[in-house]
């Protein structure tokens, strides 16, 4: 665990690939609480293949310190390609794997982002229920 | 990166290089123990009581003396728990505001725990306390009020002056201030200002990190902090840091000539710095003193809305500017800052604020700079966030 | 002055240029603040946390970490009121030696006043505890043992392996030891000592002077004594002395490189003066270990009958060679030295005390030029004293 | 007050000029306590002008700090050639002033000094009477 920012954390920061929101979402949740510093909203877009479900694009808001956007994005980059249930499996351990390393401190943000995808899926299939 | 522009004087200062200077015999051939009789130790202490006159000097100490110590939270601690312990037979009440640093506030935690009693005073929204809550909060067992000279995170210049006035006259208790932020920054003089005890810091006037002092009136009854050899006149032992306290006596000697010139200078930046920002990003809020006079030079504050400070912070590393979010001591914490919350800011609000604090090797540059940066940094971050709605 | 030699390595060290090299970046431009998440902010965290590992490192650190003070009186003072106030629950029983350096034993004075309870135990003719008194001294109530590892004055090297089993073994108290002469000196393995808190002090190793450590082992209950911004995982609060932090790393670093080394000629040194002193005056007496291997290697211990340490001191002073009497702490008090009279040195006797200590620096040259100069200054202090009937 | 030694002192120190013991002594006296870490022993020899007793040696010999060292032969120099009474007058601040300030913990040698001085002219003053 390192005490400070890794260099792909700050890129993931500066250069984030997958801001913004996409239109014609399968599933849209927000995670997170002003109050507590940190807010994410994610946006989904499912695509099937046979009777597999792939994850074919995540956008993301973010409302937070560096890892919190970091982390959003190194989510989107994880999950998309992924079908749902490989994406159900994807932990925080492996965002913070990713991104070389995390302050204990802001382990948190992995946690969140992890969440914001669980929350989506779980948007996705409730959706796809009702239909 | 274009420019490097460190607008982070609050938190910490570059070392002056005529500061460098002074210190480096001190860690070549001159690194004798002061305590030493011979010629090496001799060398030493001489050095080590120099500085001691130029500190002092620079206060206008006349009645009583420095003592050096590791830094602003020794002296705090020292202050706090010294005066504390040395008088609890006469009482164990002791007064302090909700603004103060971290190592006051979690001294006066610590405190608490041993029996003590403290009251916090109230501040408004631009973190003044108020006399008269002051008068009012002051009992016959009160032993100490501690009300820091200018905050280090919006710049409030608490009235130590006034405040002190009314201490001594309602009571016995002593007067402790912490004078981090101002030393260096506007002029400083405890025979003015009447206080019994002061903390310095060096770090924050250009000398460097791990040396500070406190000042003792005369008469003032204090327990050491630190115990052993008897440096210090008995008062804080431990082998002097020789290199570090004359680095201090060195910056204590640059502030005396050039506090006043400085002083006008960052008035001046740090009305543009205010100015800019308000005129060139919408929902923004300046945190602190609106009148600047009332304010430490230098010292500005905003809550920007829609985006969280330490992505502010980091976005703007990477453009080459350093300004800071909250307390810097406290960044790499989740808690939104004590002092923005003492002042009735929303904890989301909180969350947006940057400090940007400039010091003596700054210059206009750096605040074009900065102002042709800042707007562009924020926009890219609100865009980004789920909480702007542009 | 035909020559000069320090040979006053236990009252502090030179500085070491390698040393020096390691610390000039961060008084120059890597002034940052480790504290702020930016560039220069984490540049500095960087290199504090390099230097952490080092020191850790050194002394063989595997369970529990090193946290950074302003030199050895800090790390002591911090060890026994820290554990003193965090344990007072469990009991309010202290052990310690009466040759505890000065920054102990006024701690423990301070404990007392506060409702501790210390006892002391008895050292013989040489410095050593007994480690069955230890054994009989622990109670129900104590919660910690403080034995040094190394004597300053006289070199004694305490049995802290074997004090420490006896201590684990009978009871629940914490172990601490303070190993700021033997660091640098000798190896020091905190895994072999098994000691729960262990006090380095950064310029007994040729580190600068204010720079210190504590090592706490996992588990360890104890109070920051510097409450504040929380740095130091929250043990030790104060914006980190970066220069000097990094400038103890590098000195931890090299003495893992050179100890063995410097130990071997430290050794060889102590022994020529020694041998040399006893061959050319009569009526000097070592005080401390006459076995070497029990003792602190390079340190010396004499008394001179007929003359007094301090004009000895300055006597040679004219012949460029350093050295001390006494304490080099409590060395402008005139009692003395408490070390000398706990080993049972009558005062007149232990008045005319040298203590010359070896270090790094020193040569064969220096020893030579040492016993030239010394009987010489001691038969003519002889003769101006109504005390030598030669 | 200065913390240091000054070099008057330590030059006094190095190379005093009235050590030794004077043969045929009018007067001499030991003050101080090895305990206490000072000893001085004074000779004196006085010499007599019409009605005036003038000092005309003192000499010492010390066991002691620098300072009581330096202050037993500045004694010594101050007292040569005053008469008794001139020399009753002697005060150990003229001592502390003629080594150019002293460290506070060291002003006591000069005070000793000063009560060798005393002591010799009581003794000489009682032989006197004894004659
Ligand atoms: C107002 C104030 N007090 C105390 C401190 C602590 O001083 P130091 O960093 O020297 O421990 C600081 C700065 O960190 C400060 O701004
Ligand atoms: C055994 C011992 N402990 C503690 C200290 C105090 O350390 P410092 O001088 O770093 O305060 C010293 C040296 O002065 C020492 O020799």
């Amino acid at each position: 665990m390192s005490d400070v920012y890794t260099e792909k954390l700050i890129e993931h920061f500066r250069n984030p690939r997958n801001t913004g929101e996409i239109e014609d979402a399968d599933a849209k949740v927000t995670v997170g609480n002003p109050v507590c510093g940190d807010v994410m909203s994610f946006t989904m877009k499912v695509r099937k293949e046979g009777d597999k479900e792939i994850i074919e694009d995540i956008k993301f808001k973010t409302f937070g310190c560096a890892a919190a956007i970091a982390s959003s994005d190194i989510l989107a980059e994880l999950a998309k390609g992924k079908t749902i249930e490989e994406a159900k499996k994807l932990s925080y351990e492996s965002l913070v794997k990713e991104l070389g390393g995390l302050p204990p401190v802001k382990v948190h943000c992995t946690k969140m982002a992890v969440e914001g995808l669980q929350k989506l899926i779980e948007e996705y299939e409730k959706k796809k229920k009702q239909q | 990166m274009n420019r490097y522009v460190y607008l982070d004087n609050n938190s910490t200062t570059p070392v002056d290089p005529r500061v460098l200077d002074a210190m480096l015999p001190f860690l070549k051939e001159k690194w004798g123990n002061p305590n030493n009789v011979h010629r090496k130790g001799r060398e030493a202490r001489e050095a080590v009581e120099d500085a001691r006159e130029k500190v002092e000097k620079m206060i206008n100490c006349k009645d009583g003396g420095v003592y050096f110590t590791s830094g602003g939270t020794e002296s705090n601690n020292w202050a706090l728990k010294g005066v504390a312990f040395a008088n609890k037979d006469k009482g164990k009440h002791i007064i302090a505001t909700p603004i103060e640093h971290k190592c006051i506030l979690n001294t006066c935690k610590w405190l608490e725990k041993q029996g003590f009693d403290i009251t916090y005073l109230k501040v408004d929204k631009e973190g003044f306390i108020n006399l008269e809550e002051l008068e009012n909060a002051l009992r016959k067992d009160t032993i100490l009020v501690s009300i820091m000279l200018a905050n280090n995170e919006i710049g409030t210049l608490e009235p130590v002056k006034e405040a002190c006035q009314i201490v001594k006259e309602k009571s016995d208790a002593y007067f402790h201030t912490d004078a981090c932020q101002a030393i260096g920054k506007t002029e400083v003089d405890v025979e003015e200002l009447g206080v019994d005890l002061m903390t310095i810091s060096g770090h924050k006037f250009y000398a460097p990190k791990g040396i500070g002092a406190l000042y003792i009136r005369n008469g003032v009854k204090i327990d050491p902090l630190l115990h052993g050899g008897g440096q210090e006149k008995g008062r804080r032992s431990g082998t002097e840091n020789v290199a570090g306290i004359v680095g201090m006596g060195k910056a204590a000697e640059l502030v005396m000539e050039e506090v006043s010139k400085d002083k006008e200078k960052l008035r001046r930046l740090q009305k543009r710095i205010i100015e800019g920002i308000t005129s060139r990003l919408e929902k923004v809020y300046l945190n602190g003193p609106s009148d600047l006079n009332k304010r430490l030079p230098g010292n500005v504050n905003f809550s920007i809305e829609g985006v969280e400070g330490e992505s502010t912070v980091m976005m703007l590393d990477e453009y080459g500017i350093e300004v800071s979010t909250g307390s810097a001591c406290s960044s790499t914490k989740l808690v939104p800052s004590h002092v923005l919350i003492a002042i009735g800011l929303r904890p989301e609000i909180a969350h947006g604020s940057i400090r940007i604090s400039a010091g003596r090797f700054n210059t206009d540059e750096d605040v074009d700079y900065f102002l042709e940066v800042f707007p562009e940094v924020v926009n890219k971050l609100r865009e980004i966030s789920p909480l702007w709605k542009g």
